[in-house]
């Protein structure tokens, strides 16, 4: 045939809870439940509470530079409720710490993280999850790595790697996509696309018009979602997550969403954004439109919220406390993290570290006497 | 592309400047990172093949600003924000000087140079001895480097002993505005590809330091004697100098130490440091990086090499521990301090 | 709307010359004429010649390893035949000799690179073409930074990049698949898919159904065409690169091809092939089908192909006696290429490198009277 | 994953076996590279997690054949055929470790671990300083490595260094099959990350060596004392071992040299290499990589910081130059060899 078609694709965008609150109840079924929904609010109003609280602590120096995760709380908890703690695997970037927390990390240990303290990243037994991850796009190979040896291993689990609309240029993610559909590991390849990385904004960053059809190079299966509608993303993540566990292989998710504050605490915004575009996306949080939802079905209401904003309240200083309250690790951690067993020199630099500057055995030296 | 050949105007008119005492020379009172944009800026006045690329480098200025106001004057075409991708950046920057241009990638952190390794080594260090000088690669590569800045990681490393063993490839590590502006001029004229770290801890030193404002190069390859002296050497770059002078102020008077400043790790300013080894009979090299096949290490192999007849001290190394750069609750315990440089030279100078 | 299609994209496939010589009249108009047809059909012989004998030359230790092109030259010569001498760059991997011959870079240069000589990448001034490429899939990046610097310089000029499917892999490819189609620049991706990449089948190299689609991921025109058939290369490459020249931005193009010789000449394609699949793709050679057409329009015949086999002999020993021809290359070329400028260090390795071990200048070292 | 704990036949019956003169010890008749399958296969044997991974390693059996038979033992699963990705490779290998495999990664040639550089030294390296124990990756990073097989360009290159600077990986480099199949256990065996590089010029040098079959493991950061001297230390490691070797033979007899084969590069075994220095007071570095920051520096630093007042001599550096590694033809010409040892030996004897 002179010519033919070989190959066609199609990429879906699912929305099931509207900005106005508004759900599609024929979709929404066999997702959440009421008292889930409601428990998940609750949690997305702590977070955001922490993140507001992590913000002031930079900006009175008791905190290094921090991401705020403002208005991207719907996609990192809707897709981090679909896996199972302790069996699936959270590999993150920097900007899902809701994900972490509902996947069961102590949530003091990301504040940790940003004060200057590897003890942040030392993430508990039983909890599955990665460090915090800050060379972009390099994490998702490793989500596909611990995916595939799950398979091997014939755990039944699945990774969830997250990742910005800025990460899908780098060459590690187009080698983390090959890899899990070839091998056809059990991986979610979870992207936020916040519209924004740094100052770069989406449309600068790719030419394609949608960030999902970057997988259908891969043959992967993927949808684009509403990113601030827990239930869009919740029903992606728990579709994708089940094809993953029963064997079908990799998934890619576009959460179409947006960073509501600057890129860190570093940066300003103002400098490259339209105040107008941020404007129209406070009016799409995921939180407002939440609770809308909530009080037109009555489940929510004023007093209701006022409580939460105490047991927020509690929660965050907890949760400072237990990140503050941590002693300044000991210098010789630098040193004994390095290997699992220190080799002899590196054994010497520890111990001349503060008494000699030569990091050598001052007996070997010939220095000992003088 | 659109030539900018009207007549300009001065770049950042918020620099204060003035007239030269003697020769009626004019200044500009700088910090680094604003010798910096300044001679991006000159130099894209005068040549239109220059042009800078990276993230974040267009509107945003760069996260360090290093780039600010450079597209306001020259256009999306000239400084253009890529996508996130240090391969892509550099392997493009690599042709984009086969192709004419001049490109200045910049990569955001040294970290960052990890993904660019490939096209770096493999590739701009290689294309003039493979081609036997039919295809040349003259690019800059900017990147800060060095910790110091409460960065979270990977924000903080010194990896200029990996790219002062490819050949190739020169390397150029500023520490004043003066000599920022001199050497990235000398940087841009250069037909080979170098890679220009910039000292991050020191972008912003406190005190501006006024320098020429007319272009002036600073040739690659020679180092700066910051001050000279007869006992010991002490050879150091980038924002350990100033470790270093912290610790000249803290020895003992009668102490006389000659510090260099290497400015350029390659090619290598020999002559300078062996003449001075030659002299003192006693060395302290110092830098940020591991120990273990840092650059000290070179430095401390030409020494023994070259002036062995006249040393009286083994030539030491106040270096970065060989671990990972810790997060910043303990950099500073990592990174060499004047206090330790103090007393390597006291140690060697009563060896 | 809740569910709605956002995306969607078709991959074609064009054929025109069929294994069997028959030509469909259709889309071959406005393609190549009888002269310029019966001129490649010449050329595709004399390059299977000469890689005939550099295959030899390998064997009989002349000639260190050597990937023969053999069943590629319709993909090679159709595309570099769409492309114009001294203006458009060609950016090549190393199974397509054909394409850099026919854009001017003298045949012997091809033979010298194989043996152990960088003289052989000393492209002549005015042939735009960059060096065969060892490192696979990173010559990509320099043709969209080639194509990049003409599009800023206003020159009207494209470049036309080369490489395999294996290739495709890597992340460089990505990454210059992102920039070429963010900054619109006139590229040209060709995907020689011979269907391996050494021992790796293509669809253990990737899950996709086609190579072309990968091209999706950027929003980049792409087509499929039959690698083995001049036209139709002709006319896909000549279509993209009119597109690219007319402001139109990058294209990719999928041949599908075949390796018809091992990989290389250090490789034994027999312990992974089936000779079942080797055999059906020799009925599709490119050469025999055009010589088909070409006699089925009374364009050829066996005399003359005897007279081209003659001519074509005497060109190879012609271009293996240049290549063996030429002198050693002087020792003092390690030193003089690596920058413009010898430092003086180097000078004084290139100076005692036979007299002196140290690679250091003996009076510096107190050695000089010893 | 089908797990192997059917009686295993003999790995490569091909190979020449005989028992031991005294013990009863079982030996084979192996070249380095087929020393290195062997104990790919034992170990593999021994334990379901070990995996080989890259491109061409499975039907195929490696292009130099390292792996070769080992798909048929053990299955696609468990050797696996990637796609070409350096840093897919790299990046899903660290995956498999944190997820309870041993990955055996096989980059196919040195020159290709720059893709996977940033992988290699920005993670593998880094996990468990990071996340302070938490999270570790042992795994073993196969890579042929070094010149003198008229091979390509990229494929002839001496990276060790580069390695070497990056705290948190280990770096070996057998010489002899013996060497090979006990480093290369004891590395699989290691919890922390490995490159494991093998000198692809002496693969198959032509005789063959006679080596215990039985699993036996040589420490990690142990050098090897090939032949003891008491006038000059020569330090090499890997294929320049043979070179060191050709260059006593060629020496008058007189002349006592105290031949060291590093094996591990890091950790460095610094009492062996200080210990000799200071008995024989001379000391000449080889290897192939350029001199500039290449290993030796490191080992000349360290020599004159521990033994710099029992030095008659400088320590001497025979090295690559700071060039490109030329192509074939000339590469004979880079390569350190016995002749411009030898004379290093002399000069540093005169001295
Ligand atoms: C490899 C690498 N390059 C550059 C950076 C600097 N950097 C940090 S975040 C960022 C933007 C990330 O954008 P995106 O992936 O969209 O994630 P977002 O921050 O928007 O959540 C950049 C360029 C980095 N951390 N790593
Ligand atoms: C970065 C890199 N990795 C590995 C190799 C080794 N190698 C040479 S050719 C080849 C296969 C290439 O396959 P493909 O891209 O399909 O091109 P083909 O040889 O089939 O034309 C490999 C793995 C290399 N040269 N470069
Ligand atoms: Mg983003
Ligand atoms: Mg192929």
């Amino acid at each position: 045939m002179p010519i033919r078609t070989d190959f066609s694709a199609t990429v879906e965008h699912i929305s099931i809870l509207d900005e106005h609150g508004v759900l599609d109840e024929q979709l929404a079924k066999d997702t959440l439940t009421d008292e889930q929904v409601l428990e998940l609010f609750q949690y997305m109003c702590k977070c955001r509470a922490l993140d507001e609280t992590a913000f002031k602590l930079q900006r009175s120096g008791r905190m290094g530079t921090y991401p705020q995760n403002k208005g991207q709380e719907a996609a990192a908890i809707g897709s981090a409720f679909a896996a199972k703690r302790g069996v699936d695997w959270l590999v993150p970037c920097y900007r899902e710490n809701a994900a972490l927390w509902m996947h069961g990390l102590p949530m003091h240990y990301v504040l940790l993280h940003w004060m200057g303290d590897e003890r942040g990243n030392q993430i508990p037994q039983g909890v599955n999850i990665t460090p915090l991850c800050i060379p972009i796009g390099t994490q998702m190979l490793h989500a596909t790595g611990i995916s595939w040896a799950m398979k091997l291993r014939g755990i039944p689990g699945v990774a969830i790697t997250y990742f910005g609309d800025g990460a899908t240029s780098e060459g590690d993610f187009h080698e983390a996509m090959n890899f899990a559909s070839v091998q056809q590991t059990p991986t979610i390849f979870f992207c936020q696309n916040n519209e924004w990385a740094i100052s770069v904004p989406r449309e600068r960053q790719m030419w394609s018009s949608t960030v999902a059809q970057k997988a259908i190079a891969y043959g992967m299966p993927c949808v684009r979602v509403d990113g601030n509608d827990l239930f869009a993303v919740y029903k992606a993540s728990r579709d994708a997550i089940e094809r993953a566990r029963a064997g079908g292989g990799p998934s890619f998710i576009e959460a179409v969403t947006y960073r509501l504050a600057d890129h860190t605490t570093a940066d300003d915004a103002r400098r490259y954004r339209d105040p107008v575009e941020v404007e129209a996306w406070v009016g799409k949080d995921p939180i407002i439109r939440l609770r809308k939802y909530l009080v037109s079905k009555g489940l929510w209401d004023d007093a209701k919220q006022a409580e939460l904003d105490e047991a927020g309240k509690a929660m965050v200083s907890e949760v400072v406390r237990a990140a503050e309250g941590i002693a300044k690790p000991a210098v010789s951690d630098i040193f004994d993290y390095t290997y699992a067993t220190i080799p002899p020199e590196l054994e010497v630099q520890r111990r001349t570290m503060r008494t000699h500057s030569l990091g050598q055995s001052p007996e070997q030296v010939g220095l000992a006497g003088r | 592309m659109s030539s900018t050949t009207t007549a300009k105007e001065p770049f950042n008119p918020k620099l204060r400047r003035r007239v030269d005492d003697q020769g009626g020379q004019q200044l500009v009172e700088c910090n680094l990172v604003e010798a910096i944009t300044l001679t991006l800026a000159q130099e894209m006045d005068l040549d239109d093949r220059v042009m800078c690329l990276g993230e974040d480098v267009g509107l945003n200025g760069g996260v360090f600003r290093a780039t600010d106001g450079l597209q306001a004057r020259f256009g999306e075409q000239r400084v253009v924000d890529t996508p996130l991708s240090e391969s892509g950046i550099m392997g493009s920057a690599i042709g984009l000087a086969m192709g004419g241009m001049r490109p200045i990638p910049e990569i955001q952190f040294e970290g960052f140079l990890g993904p660019a390794y490939d096209q770096l080594c493999n590739h701009a260090a290689r294309y003039r001895t493979r081609s036997r000088g039919a295809i040349t690669v003259p690019m800059v590569v900017r990147v800060p480097v060095g910790g110091g800045i409460h960065a979270p990681e990977l924000h903080s490393d010194s990896p200029e002993a990996i790219y002062a063993h490819q050949p190739g490839l020169k390397v150029v590590m500023p520490s004043t505005p003066l000599d920022a502006k001199g050497l990235l001029a000398a940087a841009i004229a250069d037909p080979d590809p170098v890679i220009f770290f910039e000292p991050k801890r020191v972008y912003r030193l406190p005190t501006r330091e006024w320098i020429p404002e007319d272009r002036y190069t600073i040739p690659l390859g020679k180092a700066r004697i910051v001050s000279e002296g007869t006992d010991l050497t002490l050879v150091t770059w980038g924002a350990s100098v100033y470790q270093a002078l912290a610790a000249l102020d803290a020895l003992p008077e009668d102490v006389s130490v000659e510090l260099i400043d290497l400015r350029t790790i390659a090619p290598l300013d020999r002559d300078t440091v062996i003449e001075s080894v030659n002299k003192t009979g006693r060395c302290v090299i110092v830098h940020e990086a591991p120990k273990t096949c840092g650059f000290g290490a070179e430095l401390s192999s030409i020494i023994q090499e070259n002036c062995f007849l006249h040393l009286h001290a083994p030539v030491q190394r106040v270096a970065g521990f060989d671990t990972i750069m810790p997060y910043y609750k303990l950099e500073l315990e990592y990174l060499p301090d004047s206090k330790r440089i103090v007393e390597a030279v006291q140690q060697t100078l009563a060896y």
